[in-house]
C-alpha cells in the first residue's frame, strides 16, 4: 500500500478541509497540476496528507502562543489593573503542561514521521495492482536539461518523460555534471542526482496530462531552464510514442552526446541542432507549455548507456543498430505521433 | 614585460573589472547588470573615499589608530564589530531587494542576468550569515557579557582585538569583489562539485572559500574567549546559577562556536586543496565525492543557526523580564533549555540533506531528533509568555520587537517542523518554503534581536536613549513588511517554486512574487525609519542623556554602573549575592549606588597592534591566494608569522590606572547622580528620565 | 644553585611526579609496542590485530591524558575533565554520524567505494 | 589529599611560582579549550580518511605505500620527546636554573625536528612510489591528514624556538612560564593524535 495510515479520523477531516482550502488558494489560477496539493498521484496524495496532519498536530502547541500572546499583552499591560506579581517566577504546575504538552506532541509527531517515512521511501518500490511491471526508466541531469532513457524500450528523450497512467514508474538518477535535484511537485518526491551514483525513485501516476518538472539543486546560469514535461498518458498513447519514437527518432551518436554533454538549455541545443540541420523532432507547436521546451527523441542509442554514464566509460557507440546511422539524424519529427 | 605583469598579479587582469561583459558582449542585459554592477563596485570605493576623506579632514587618523583600532578595550571592540555588521548589512539588504524585485519580474526573465542573480544569493547569504549576523552577536555579547559578570575585560583581550581584524579582513574582501569581480555563484553552502574548478575555475569560489575561512577562525578565537572569560572571571559571588540568561546563551554560543567551526573550516580547506593541488575529495573522479562536503558543511551548518538564535533567545529573555517589570519565570527551565538546545544542535545535520538518497531510517531518525529541539524552544517561549504573565508590560520599542518576535518565531518553528519530516521535505526542500521559513527564523529572531538589544542598550553604551517615536513606526514597518515579503514565499514553496530561481515560467507564481516584492519594499522603508531614528535620537541626545546609567529600572550589573561605563568598567568589582544582582541591591538598604569603602589600583591591558597587523596580513594572504599572487602570499604570511613571535617577546602588556583616578572618577559621577530625580516607569520615554529608577515597587505601579 | 630550596613536601611532590612521567612513558612504550609487534612480525589474524589496536589505542590515549597531561578524577577542579568528556560525546556524534551517514550513501548509491 | 590544590587542570605550575601560576590559570584552560577545538578538527580529518579508503581508483593504496617500521620510528620520536618535554616541565616546576629546563627543551626539539625529517622522507618516497595527492581520493584523504599534523608539529617547534628565545632574552618571568606550560600541552597533544595516526592509518591500513 502506498497510502501511509491515516491515524486520528478529525485530523483528517481537519486536514482535507485545509489541503482543500490551500489548493483552492493556491493553484485557482493554473490549471496544470504544479504542485502536490494537486496530487496526481499516490505519493503526492499522500505527501498532501501528512503536510496537513502535520500542520494540525504542531498547531496543537503554536496556537495557543499565537492567540495567548495578544491576550496577555493587552491584559497585563502598564496602566491596565490587572494583578501584578513581580516576584513570581515559578509554578510547578505551569512547568509541566509546558514541558509535558511539547514532548507528547512531539511523540506524536514522531510517530507520523517515522511510519510516513518509512513508506514514502523513495528507493521502495510501488505496488500498482499486482499485474503491472513497473516501468524503468534511467534519468541523467546534464548542464542544463534531462535525458530520459527507456532501457527496456530502447529509445530516449530529452526534456519529456512520457509514461503511462496506473503503472508504477521506476527511476534510476544520475547526473553528468554536477549535483541536481530531479522533481515532478504533483507526483512526489524529489530526489538529488550526483555524477558517479545512482540514486533511485518510485512514483506513479494517476491521472492523465501534463506535469511540470525540475531541477532544485541550483547548478549554474541555466539552472530556471532545466525543466521538463511530464506527460502522463494511457497505455495505447504510449505504446504508440515508443513505437513511432524507435522508428522515427534520432540518433544518439557520438557526436550528439557531446552536445548534450556541453553546457546548454534543452531550447538551445534544439535551436543549435535545426540550425546545424541535424533535424530535430520538436513537436510541431514547439512550445510545449507556454515556453520551448526544446524536446528531443532518440530511438537509436548505445547500449547500456546509462551505465556507462555512471562509471565515466566511453559509451559503446558500435552498438548503435549501423542502418538507421545515417538517415535517423535528418528524419523529422512529422510523423511523430502525438497522443 | 608581460612575464611580469604576470608574476605580480597572477590570474587578475581587465576582465575582473564588473563591466568587462558589457563590452565583450553589449546585449541590452549585459549592460544592465553592467551598469548595477559598477554602481555597486563605485559605491565602494566612494564610500572608502569619503571616509579616508573624513578622517584626514578632521585629522583623527591618530585618534583612530590609538583610541579604536589598536584598543583591546571589550567595549570599543564590541562596538566595531557591530559597525562592520551594518556596513556589510546595507550591502546584503540592497541585494535581497534587487533579488526580491528580480523575482517580481522573473515571469519568462526579469531585468538581471542569471550570472548576477547567482552572486547576489551568494554574497547576500554568505554576508548575512558570516559578516552580519555573526559580528552583530559577536558584538553585542562583547559589550554586555562582561558587564554582566562584573569583569574589566575578556580573558584575552589582544586575541579579541585579532578575531575583529579577521572579521575585518574576510568583509573588506568580499567588498572588494564588487570592484575585482566576480564573487562565487555557488550559494551560501558552495556545494562542490559545483564549486570545483572544473566546473568554477574562475576566482569567485576562491573569494569565498577564504572570505569564510577568515570568518570562522575570527568565530573560532571568539568562541574560545567568551567561554573562558565566563568560566574564570565572574565576579565574586556570581555563581552558575546567578548568571543573567543572556550570559548563559553567551556561554552557550561561545560553545558551539568552539565546537562547530571546525566541520566548516575542515569542509573549506578540503576544497581548497581539491582546488589549489588538484586534491580529489570532492570531485566526481579519482575516488572524490561530494556527499562527503555536504555531510561536513551542515555538520556545522546546523549548529551554526543556533549560534546565531541562542544569542537573541537571550536578549529578548533579557528584555521580557525588564519590560514587564518582573522576574523571569522559569529561570531554572530556561537555562537547561538552553543547554539542551545547544547539545540537541549538534544531533541534526542531516535535515538539511533528507533528499540524498540515505536510508529511511536514517532520515527518520534525524528528523525526530530535530523535532525534539521544538520542546525545549517550546519551553522558552511559553517561559516568556508567563514572564509577561501577572506583569507590568511597558511599549517601548525593544518590547514591540520582542512580541513580533514571539508570535512570528512560533510560526517560522511549526515551518520548521514541516521540514523535519522527511516524507514531507521531499515536496518542499530546495523551495522557496525553504527559504520562508530560515528567514522566519532570521528575522524575527535574529535580526528583531538585535534590533531589540540595540534600543536597550544603546543608552548603555553611548549615554542617551534612542528616539522613540520613530523606533515604532520602524519596528511596525518591519513586522508588517516582514510578514509580506516572506508569507508569499510559504505559497511560493509548496507551489514548487525552486530557491535560487533567477527566472520562473508559471504564471501562477507572479502575484505571489509582486506581493513579496512590495513586503522588500516596506522593509526597505522600515530601514529608511531606523536611519531616521537614529537621526533623531542623535540630533536630540542632549534631552535624552542618561547618565545614571539605568534607565530601563535593569535587573543586571550592567545598568549599574555609568552610561557610557568607564573603561574599567567597574571602579571596584563588586560582590553579588542573588540573581538579578542590580535588582536585589536596589530593592536592599544600601541603594542603587553604594560607594566603596575603598578604591585600588586597576590594572588594564595595553594597547597592541597585533589586531591590525592581523587584518592586513590576513586580509593579503586571502587576496593573493585568490588571484595567485603567490609572492604577496608569501610575503604576508611571513610578516604575520615574524608579528606572532614577535609578539611573544613584548613585556609592556598592561597599564595601570593609579587609585586615584579611580576614586576621582567614581566620585564625581556619584555626586552628579545624588543630584538626578529618580523617575517612575510612567515618565520612562520623558527627558525626565536621566538613568535613575524610583525604588522599583513603587517604580514599577502606577 | 642548582635546586631551588625544596620544601618537604615538595621534594615528595617532585619525586611522584618524575614516577608519574616513567609510569606514562613505559605504559605507552609497551601500549605501541604490542600492536606493532603483532603487526610487523606475526600472522595474527586480521580481526584480532584490529581489535587489538584499537584498544591499545584507546587504552594509550587515557595513559597519555593521565600520566603526561595530569588530567585526574580529581574533585577540587574539574572543568578540564569535563570540556574533555563533552569533546568525545561531540565527537563520537559526529564522526559516528559521519561514518554512518556516508557508508549508508555509499551502500545506496556508490557501492564501489565500499572497502 | 593533594598536595598543591591544582589552580588549573591538568599541567601545573605550583604555588610557588606564585604570579604566573596565577596568570596560567586562564591562559592553560584558554589553550585547553583550543586544543579540544583542534581535537574536532582531527577527528572530522580521520571520519572523511575513513570513508575514502575506498576511494583509491586503482591507485596504489595503505599496504603498498606505507612502511610500518619507518612510522614506527617516528613514533618512537614522538613519544621520547612527549616524555623528554615531561622532564621539562619538571625542571621548569622545581629548579631555578635554566640550564637543565633548556637542555631537555632543546633535546625535545632536536627530537620534534627528527620526527619532521623523517616523515618529510617518507613522503618523498611515497611520492616517488606514484603516492601522490592528485592520484586518488584516498591520497588525498592520506595527505591532508597526516601532513596537517606535521604542520601542527612544525608550529609548535617554530614555537619552542621562540620560548628559546625568550628565555635567553627575558629569562624565566611569567609570560615565558605560562607559555611553556601551553606549549608542554601542545607536544602531548600532538602525541595522542599521532597515537591515532599511527594506529588507524598506519597499522589500520598494513593489516
Ligand atoms: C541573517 C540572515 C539573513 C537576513 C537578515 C536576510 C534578510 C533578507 N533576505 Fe535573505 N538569505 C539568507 C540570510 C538572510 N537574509 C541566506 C542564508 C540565504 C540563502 C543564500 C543561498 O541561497 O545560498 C538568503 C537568500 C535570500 C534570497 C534568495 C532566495 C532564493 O534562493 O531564491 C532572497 C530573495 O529575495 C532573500 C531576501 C531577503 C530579504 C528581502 C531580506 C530582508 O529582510 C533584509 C532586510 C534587512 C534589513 C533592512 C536590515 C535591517 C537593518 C538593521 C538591522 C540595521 C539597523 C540597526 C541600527 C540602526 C542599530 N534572501
Ligand atoms: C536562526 C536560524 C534558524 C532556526 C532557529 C531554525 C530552527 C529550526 N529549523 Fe531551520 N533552517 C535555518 C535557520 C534556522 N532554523 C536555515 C538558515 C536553513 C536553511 C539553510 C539553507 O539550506 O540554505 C534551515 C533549514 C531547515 C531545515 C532543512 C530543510 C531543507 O533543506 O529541506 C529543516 C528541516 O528539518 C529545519 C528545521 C528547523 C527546526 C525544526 C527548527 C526548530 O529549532 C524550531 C523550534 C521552534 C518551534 C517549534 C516554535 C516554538 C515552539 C512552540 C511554540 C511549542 C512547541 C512546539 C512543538 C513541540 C512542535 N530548518
Ligand atoms: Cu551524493 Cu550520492
Ligand atoms: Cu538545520
Amino acid at each position: 500500500m502506498s497510502h501511509p495510515p491515516v491515524t486520528a479520523q478529525t485530523a483528517c477531516r481537519y486536514r482535507a478541509f485545509l489541503a482543500g482550502l490551500l489548493s483552492i488558494l493556491l493553484t485557482g489560477c493554473s490549471q496544470t497540476p504544479i504542485s502536490f496539493l494537486d496530487p496526481q498521484g499516490p505519493v503526492a496524495t499522500a505527501q498532501r496528507h501528512q503536510f496537513g496532519l502535520i500542520i494540525a498536530l504542531t498547531s496543537i502547541v503554536v496556537l495557543p502562543v499565537l492567540i495567548l500572546t495578544p491576550w496577555i499583552v493587552i491584559r497585563y499591560r502598564y496602566g491596565a489593573q490587572s494583578a501584578y506579581r513581580p516576584r513570581w517566577g515559578f509554578s510547578k504546575l505551569a512547568d509541566i503542561a509546558i514541558w509535558g504538552i511539547p514532548f507528547l506532541v512531539v511523540v506524536v509527531l514522531a510517530t507520523v514521521a517515522w511510519r510516513s517515512t518509512l513508506a514514502l521511501d523513495p528507493y521502495r518500490p510501488i505496488q500498482g495492482d499486482q499485474k503491472t511491471e513497473p516501468l524503468r526508466v534511467q534519468v541523467v541531469g546534464f548542464d542544463w536539461k534531462w535525458l530520459f532513457i527507456y532501457p527496456d524500450q530502447g529509445i530516449a528523450t530529452v526534456n519529456e518523460l512520457v509514461v503511462p497512467a496506473h503503472r508504477p514508474l521506476a527511476l534510476e538518477l544520475t547526473s553528468a555534471s554536477v549535483m541536481q535535484g530531479f522533481f515532478i511537485p504533483a507526483l512526489g518526491s524529489q530526489i538529488d542526482v550526483m555524477n558517479r551514483m545512482v540514486t533511485q525513485l518510485h512514483l506513479e501516476a494517476d491521472h492523465t496530462g501534463e506535469f511540470p518538472g525540475k531541477n532544485m539543486q541550483y547548478n549554474g546560469k541555466g539552472f530556471s531552464h532545466q525543466r521538463f514535461v511530464t506527460r502522463v498518458v494511457d497505455e495505447q498513447t504510449f505504446h504508440n510514442f515508443v513505437a513511432h519514437t524507435g522508428e522515427g527518432g534520432m540518433t544518439l551518436d557520438a557526436r550528439m552526446f557531446d552536445r548534450l554533454m556541453a553546457q546548454n538549455t534543452g531550447k538551445t541545443l534544439a535551436q543549435s541542432l535545426a540550425r546545424a540541420d541535424v533535424g530535430s523532432n520538436n513537436d510541431g507547436d514547439g512550445k510545449g507549455r507556454g515556453d520551448d521546451a526544446g524536446r528531443l527523441r532518440f530511438g537509436h542509442l548505445p547500449d547500456d548507456l546509462f551505465n556507462d554514464i555512471v562509471g565515466h566509460v566511453s559509451p559503446d557507440w558500435a552498438s548503435i543498430p549501423v542502418a538507421s546511422t545515417g538517415k535517423a539524424n535528418d528524419a523529422s519529427s512529422s510523423q511523430e505521433a502525438r497522443p | 614585460m608581460n612575464h611580469w605583469a604576470e608574476w605580480l598579479l597572477g590570474r587578475l587582469d581587465w576582465s575582473a573589472l564588473p563591466f568587462w561583459d558589457a563590452i565583450v558582449d553589449p546585449t541590452t542585459k549585459n549592460i544592465v547588470n553592467a551598469i548595477i554592477a559598477s554602481g555597486a563596485g563605485a559605491m565602494v570605493i566612494l564610500g572608502g573615499l569619503i571616509a579616508i576623506g573624513v578622517l584626514t579632514w578632521t585629522r583623527r587618523w591618530r585618534w583612530l589608530w590609538s583610541e579604536w583600532l589598536t584598543s583591546p578595550d571589550h567595549k570599543k571592540i564590541g562596538i566595531m564589530f557591530i559597525v562592520i555588521a551594518l556596513v556589510m548589512l546595507a550591502r546584503a539588504v540592497i541585494e535581497a531587494v534587487f533579488m526580491r524585485l528580480q523575482q517580481a519580474v522573473g515571469l519568462g526573465g526579469g531585468f538581471l542576468t542569471a550570472e548576477h542573480f547567482g552572486q547576489l544569493f551568494t554574497t547576500h547569504g554568505t554576508i548575512m550569515v558570516f559578516f552580519m549576523a555573526m559580528p552583530f552577536l559577536t558584538g553585542i555579547i562583547n559589550y554586555v557579557m562582561p558587564l554582566q559578570i562584573g569583569t574589566r575585560d575578556l580573558s584575552f583581550p589582544v586575541m579579541n582585538s585579532v578575531s575583529l581584524g579577521l572579521t575585518a579582513a574576510g568583509a573588506a574582501l568580499v567588498m572588494v569583489s564588487l570592484i575585482l569581480a566576480p564573487f562565487s555563484t555557488g550559494g551560501w553552502s558552495g556545494y562542490p562539485s559545483f564549486t570545483e574548478s572544473a566546473a568554477n575555475p574562475g576566482a569567485g569560489v576562491d573569494y569565498w572559500i577564504w572570505a569564510v575561512t577568515l570568518s570562522t577562525l575570527s568565530s573560532t578565537l571568539t568562541g574560545i574567549n567568551f567561554a573562558v572569560t565566563i568560566y574564570k572571571k565572574r565576579a565574586p559571588g556570581m555563581s552558575w546559577f546567578r548568571l543573567p540568561l543572556f550570559t548563559w546563551t553567551a556561554l552557550c554560543t561561545a560553545i558551539l562556536m568552539i565546537f562547530g567551526m571546525p566541520p566548516l573550516t575542515v569542509a573549506t580547506a578540503l576544497l581548497a586543496l581539491d582546488r589549489y593541488l588538484d586534491f580529489h575529495f570532492f570531485t566526481a573522479d579519482l575516488g572524490g565525492n561530494m556527499m562527503n562536503y555536504v555531510n561536513l558543511f551542515w555538520a556545522f551548518g546546523h549548529p551554526e543557526v543556533y549560534i546565531l538564535i541562542l544569542p537573541a533567545f537571550g536578549i529578548f529573555s533579557e528584555i521580557f523580564s525588564t519590560f514587564s517589570g518582573k522576574k523571569l519565570y522559569g529561570y531554572g527551565a530556561l537555562v537547561i533549555a538552553t543547554m539542551a538546545i545547544a547539545v540537541l544542535s549538534f544531533t541534526v545535520w542531516l535535515h538539511h540533506f533528507f533528499t540524498m538518497g540515505q536510508s529511511a531510517h536514517i532520515n527518520a531518525i534525524f528528523g525526530i531528533a530535530t523535532m525534539l529541539i521544538g520542546i525545549p524552544t517550546g519551553v522558552k517561549v511559553y517561559d516568556w509568555m508567563l514572564t509577561m504573565f501577572r506583569g507590568r508590560i511597558r511599549f517601548a520599542v525593544p518590547m514591540i520587537y520582542a512580541v513580533g518576535f514571539i508570535i512570528l518565531f512560533a510560526i517560522g518553528g511549526l515551518t520548521g517542523i514541516i521540514l523535519a519530516v522527511p516524507s514531507v521535505d521531499y515536496q518542499i526542500h530546495n523551495s522557496l518554503f525553504l527559504v520562508a521559513h530560515f528567514h522566519n527564523m532570521l528575522i524575527p529572531g535574529l535580526l528583531f534581536g538585535m534590533l531589540g538589544g540595540t534600543n536597550f542598550w544603546f543608552p548603555k553604551a553611548f549615554g542617551f536613549r534612542l528616539e522613540e517615536r520613530w523606533g515604532r513606526r520602524a519596528a511596525l514597518c518591519w513586522i508588517v513588511g516582514f510578514m509580506l515579503a516572506f508569507f508569499p514565499l510559504y505559497a511560493l514553496g509548496v507551489l514548487g517554486m525552486p530557491r535560487r530561481s533567477a527566472a520562473f515560467f508559471e504564471p501562477a507564481y507572479l502575484p505571489w512574487t509582486l506581493a513579496a516584492a512590495v513586503g522588500a519594499l516596506i522593509i526597505l522603508l522600515a530601514m529608511l525609519l531606523l536611519l531616521i531614528q537614529l537621526w533623531v535620537s542623535i540630533r536630540d541626545r542632549d534631552t535624552n542623556r542618561v547618565p545614571a546609567g539605568d534607565p530601563w529600572d535593569g535587573r543586571s550589573l550592567e545598568w549599574s554602573v555609568s552610561a557610557p561605563p568607564p573603561e574599567y568598567n567597574f571602579p571596584v568589582i563588586p560582590e553579588v549575592h542573588s540573581r538579578d544582582a542590580y535588582m536585589r541591591q536596589k530593592e536592599n538598604g544600601r541603594g542603587a549606588h553604594p560607594r566603596p569603602d575603598e578604591y585600588t589600583d586597576i590594572v588594564m591591558p595595553a594597547n597592541s597592534a597585533m589586531g591590525p597587523i592581523m587584518a592586513a596580513t590576513g586580509f593579503l594572504i586571502a587576496f593573493g591566494l585568490t588571484w595567485y599572487e603567490w609572492w604577496l602570499v608569501a610575503a604576508a604570511g611571513i610578516v604575520s608569522l615574524i608579528a606572532l613571535v614577535a609578539r611573544g617577546y613584548v613585556r609592556q602588556r598592561t597599564r595601570t590606572i593609579p587609585a586615584q583616578t579611580v576614586r576621582r572618577e567614581h566620585e564625581a559621577w556619584l555626586e552628579r547622580v545624588s543630584r538626578i530625580r529618580p523617575v517612575s516607569r510612567r515618565e520612562e520615554q520623558t527627558p525626565a528620565n536621566q538613568g535613575l529608577a524610583m525604588s522599583p515597587l513603587e517604580g514599577a505601579i502606577q | 644553585m642548582s635546586h631551588r630550596q625544596l620544601s618537604e613536601q615538595e621534594a615528595q611532590e617532585k619525586s611522584s611526579e618524575l614516577r608519574t612521567y616513567l609510569w606514562g612513558f613505559g605504559l605507552a612504550l609497551v601500549l605501541t609496542l604490542i600492536p606493532f609487534g603483532l603487526a610487523a612480525y606475526t600472522q595474527t589474524a586480521a580481526r584480532t590485530l584490529y581489535i587489538v589496536i584499537a584498544v591499545c589505542a584507546v587504552i594509550q590515549v587515557v595513559v597519555h591524558f593521565r600520566f603526561f597531561l595530569h588530567i585526574t578524577l580529581a574533585r577540587n577542579k574539574r572543568e578540564d575533565l569535563q570540556l574533555i568528556l563533552f569533546t568525545v560525546l561531540i565527537l563520537t556524534i559526529m564522526v559516528g554520524g559521519t561514518l554512518w551517514i556516508l557508508f549508508n550513501l555509499y551502500y545506496r548509491m556508490m557501492p564501489a567505494m565500499l572497502p | 589529599m593533594t598536595a598543591t590544590p591544582s589552580r588549573h587542570p591538568g599541567l601545573n605550575l605550583g604555588h610557588a611560582h606564585g604570579d604566573a601560576h596565577e596568570a596560567s590559570e586562564e591562559f592553560v584552560f584558554g589553550f585547553w579549550v583550543f586544543m579540544m577545538s583542534d581535537l574536532i578538527l582531527f577527528g572530522l580529518l580521520f571520519a572523511t580518511y575513513v570513508t575514502m579508503l575506498g576511494g583509491t581508483a586503482g591507485g596504489p593504496g595503505p599496504g603498498e605505500l606505507f612502511e610500518l617500521k619507518s612510522a614506527f620510528i617516528e613514533t618512537m620520536l614522538l613519544l621520547v620527546s612527549s616524555f623528554t618535554f615531561g622532564m621539562a616541565s619538571l625542571a621548569l616546576k622545581y629548579r631555578t636554573d635554566r640550564k637543565v629546563l633548556v637542555a631537555w627543551l632543546l633535546v625535545t626539539l632536536l627530537l620534534g625536528l627528527g620526527f619532521l625529517a623523517h616523515e618529510l622522507y617518507d613522503f618523498h618516497k611515497m611520492f616517488t612510489e606514484g603516492g601522490v595527492p592528485s592520484r586518488s581520493g584516498f591520497l588525498s584523504a592520506f595527505f591532508a591528514l597526516v601532513p596537517l599534523h606535521g604542520l601542527h608539529v612544525t608550529g609548535a617547534c617554530i614555537w619552542l624556538i621562540a620560548l628559546l628565545g625568550q628565555i635567553a632574552v627575558h629569562g624565566l618571568d611569567t609570560p615565558t612560564k605560562t607559555g611553556l606550560m601551553r606549549l608542554a600541552i601542545l607536544w602531548h597533544f600532538l602525541d595522542v593524535v599521532w597515537i591515532g595516526i599511527f594506529s588507524l592509518v598506519y597499522l589500520g591500513g598494513i593489516v
